[in-house]
């Protein structure tokens, strides 16, 4: 979910839209067949089925065009939804794609049948969550606010990144160490990592 | 895969972008640009031969295109996430880079970075008229006029603006304008103490 | 915004001072003060008080509402309220934090004023903190937040403007309006 | 006090004798518009000018003031929070500048003769030499190396617009009602809200735009 309007430039979603998803074939793509490894022939033929990565699927299944047919990621279909919806807070969405929601977003543009549930889904989901989130993020680091932390995907581990530097930053300034001027961070890691190379050599 | 280069060019970068830069990916890039030029000129052959009349290339036309247009997301983003961490070093650093940063730059990085420095400086000269106003200065809200320091290493002699001179020896402590050695402390070389 | 740049905005806030010794009027860009004669109570910035406290120069005179009985009762009255009652000082934690480093000698009572205002803050932050879940997991689209302090909404700024702008996103995405990607 | 005669210079108010301190109101309160506002506001030339001006003079003063004079020690402490204010402030703008070239000077470029910049003149230029040397520095490295029908950067898909619809703190400064919060959507109604002078409120920037170029309400 980069902050600003769709960032072209933007590392995280750029990763974001490398994740695949399900397709299948719908017209002859001629000398491309190696994209699926589970078969030989030169050729794509209608009817195969693969995992593209999403900026493919996208450009070959829109509107406009239909040379392949997608569906959505088994996360996104209706058996995790019901998981998603009794209880949100206990989903490890990390594992089930780091970038779950800004991709759930983009899975959207297909139009598919069961688009309106999964836009329903993510939102819910993220409001179950986000107490959770808030709370462990005003709390100092501990191991179970680390293993909340694995569990969340990566925007949620922005969110509870904000929440911890706001707290820091209040207990930098009530314990008056803001007051302190300091070595820019920079300068600090630059010199802590040149110390370390002369220590090798 | 296609594009999967691209992909671990950025990953790279991704990864070592904790405050230092790491080497111009060279190779990289030309990998990249060559399976580019490939798929293009596959693109090329298929267009021709369906204006000669074959039919049922489109899809393979579009798929290949999709390719070429990921593969120059990522070489811009590449090249751009660099750019911004130079400029982000401007700032924390000044404007002469330490060598072992330099050396991780390729020729046309050094070159944006001191254009980069000449629009800056002729920017903050601008303001205002007379001197104008250097905007790597005064980062943090002020708080006393003036502040305690001590020389983390030597440094030689310092001009204060009331026209005095203090040698700034290692370990030595001095009592100065806060505004005045707010950059020392910020590359290091003084350390601000605060009771 | 960071808390000092909070703190900044604070120095502006006039207090009562008793200097100790004699300066005639000073013509500052931001305005006219003093003159400062030894002895009679005068109104300068937060920021010119601590220093001349720093330097010597003066005694503070707390503002009225940093005492404990009227602290007392507006801890009481906050406990009770659902919601965010008026508070005396709109940077009362930056004053009370500011004017009990440099000069917790004019403060009589200071450990209790410091426990107090602490109280106050911690009291209203967990109220903040469960109407930001309310609203979140509401339909509503923004909310008034009157009688919140600076300090009060920088803290939670962060981590509530960046939730409320995905929930933003992905609200959108239940009306049709979809996020559009590069290729 | 120190009067300022007329602040001559575009500025969206009208010109008006303004004291050096409500001068500074002015600019502290254009500080925080823009380190809150998720667009590049009005440029405050006048403003920054204006104190810059009142600045170097003071300094003039100091300069010939006796030696242990401690009305000096408060000026230059007021000077350094007056110059805090001003580098923040313009720094902020800077950040924006940099990131949102390509849109900042399209909205620019857009602007009837009439309106107010968005960019002072000396921003203006930095803006356009940043944008330049960024497409040089693609163009050499990577772009005219690519596929003929790649070779240039496509500006619609490239340019980093500001999210208007991020959320912010605002405080109102004047009533204002009828203000269109939320658009009408296929399951929502439309929401519309009043402002009242001194309520504080947080919503999205995109209805308070125009409000905040008005000085109607200020970001917080």
């Amino acid at each position: 979910m980069s902050i600003d309007g769709s960032n072209y430039f933007d590392i995280n979603d750029i990763l974001s839209t490398q994740q695949r998803l399900p397709c299948k074939v719908e017209m002859p793509i001629y000398r491309l067949g190696y994209l699926d490894s589970s078969s030989e022939s030169e050729h794509l033929q209608p009817g195969t089925k693969l995992e593209l990565p999403f900026w493919m699927a996208r450009a070959l299944c829109s509107r406009k065009r239909h040379i392949v047919s997608v569906d959505l990621p088994k996360q996104y279909k209706e058996g995790y939804r019901e998981i998603f919806s009794a209880d949100p807070t206990m989903v490890d969405l990390h594992k089930l794609g780091p970038y779950f929601y800004n991709y759930g977003s983009q899975l959207l543009q297909f139009e598919l049948p069961e688009t309106p549930d999964v836009a329903k889904s993510l939102l819910q989901t993220f409001q179950g969550r986000l107490r959770k989130i808030m709370d462990s993020s005003q709390n100092c680091f501990n191991e179970d606010t680390s293993k909340l932390v694995e569990k969340l995907d990566e925007s949620e581990r922005i969110l509870f990144k904000e929440g911890q530097q706001a707290l820091n930053d209040f207990q930098c300034w009530e314990t008056r160490k803001t007051e302190k001027l300091k070595t820019s961070e920079m300068v600090k890691n630059h010199r802590k990592r040149k110390r370390v190379v002369l220590e090798e050599t | 895969m296609l594009a999967e280069k691209a992909l671990d060019l950025l990953r790279e970068l991704q990864r070592t972008l904790d405050g230092s830069l790491p080497p111009y990916n060279e190779d990289g890039i030309r990998q990249i640009l060559e399976e580019m030029k490939a798929l293009f000129e596959q693109n090329q052959k298929d267009v021709s031969a369906t204006v000669a009349g074959e039919n049922g290339l489109f899809s393979g036309v579009q798929l290949r295109h999709s390719a070429l247009e990921r593969n120059k997301r990522c070489l811009l983003a590449y090249l751009y996430n660099r750019l911004e961490q130079i400029k982000k070093m401007r700032w924390e650093f000044g404007s002469v880079l330490p060598p072992e940063v330099k050396f991780n730059m390729c020729e046309q990085e050094v070159q944006w970075f001191s254009k980069y420095n000449k629009m800056l400086a002729n920017y903050m000269r601008s303001i205002g008229g007379e001197g104008g106003l250097d905007l790597t200065q005064d980062l943090k809200p002020p708080k006393t006029l003036y502040i305690e320091v001590r020389c983390l290493m030597d440094h030689g002699e310092f001009e204060t603006q009331d026209g005095n001179i203090l040698l700034l020896k290692k370990n030595s402590q001095h009592f100065m304008l806060r505004s005045e050695c707010e950059h020392l402390i910020r590359q290091g070389i003084l350390e601000h103490i605060v009771h | 915004m960071d808390p000092s740049e909070v703190e900044f905005l604070a120095e502006k806030e006039f207090v009562t001072v008793v200097p100790n010794f004699a300066l005639d009027k000073i013509y500052l860009i931001g305005g006219d003060i003093g003159p400062l004669t030894p002895g009679l109570p005068v109104q300068v910035p937060l920021w010119m008080a601590v220093n001349l406290k720093q330097g010597q120069k003066c005694r503070i005179v707390p503002p009225e509402w940093m005492d404990i009985d009227r602290l007392q009762d507006k801890k009481q009255e906050e406990t009770d309220s659902k919601f965010f009652t008026k508070m005396p000082c709109d940077h009362y934690i930056e004053v009370t934090q500011l004017l009990l480093k440099s000069a917790t000698d004019d403060i009589p009572h200071a450990d209790e004023i410091r426990t107090l205002v602490k109280d106050i803050w911690d009291l209203r932050i967990a109220k903040l903190r469960s109407s930001i879940d309310t609203f979140v997991k509401s339909d509503a689209t923004h909310a008034k937040l009157n009688f919140l302090t600076l300090m009060e909404l920088n803290t939670v700024r962060p981590f509530l403007t960046k939730a409320l702008d995905q929930m933003h996103v992905l609200r959108s995405n239940n009306n049709g309006r979809i996020q559009s990607t590069q290729e | 006090m120190a009067d300022i005669d007329e602040i001559d210079g575009v500025s969206d108010e009208e010109v008006e004798a303004l004291t050096a301190g409500e001068v500074l109101q002015k600019l502290e309160e254009a500080w925080l518009n823009e380190k809150f506002s998720p667009e590049l506001l009005e440029a405050k030339t006048d403003l920054v000018d204006c104190m810059l001006e009142q600045v170097t003079e003071m300094e003039e003063n100091i300069k010939r003031a006796k030696k242990g004079d401690f009305k000096v020690v408060l000026h230059r402490m007021e000077i350094d929070r007056i110059r805090y204010v001003l580098s923040s402030y313009l720094r902020c703008r800077l950040k924006k500048i940099e990131r949102y070239t390509t849109h900042v000077l399209e909205q620019e470029s857009n602007r009837k003769e009439e309106d107010v910049c968005h960019l002072s003149p000396e921003e203006f230029t930095f803006a356009k030499e940043y944008g330049t040397t960024m497409e040089t520095h693609m163009k050499n490295l990577v772009l005219r190396h690519m596929p003929p029908n790649l070779q240039t950067m496509d500006f619609k898909q490239t340019t980093i617009r500001p999210n208007l619809d991020s959320y912010v703190f605002l405080r109102v400064i004047e009533d204002t009602d009828g203000v269109l919060v939320e658009e009408e959507t296929l399951d929502t109604g439309e929401e519309i809200v009043d402002l009242q002078k001194g309520d504080q409120h947080i919503m999205r920037y995109k209805p308070l735009s125009g409000l905040v170029m008005s000085g109607a309400v200020s970001l917080i």
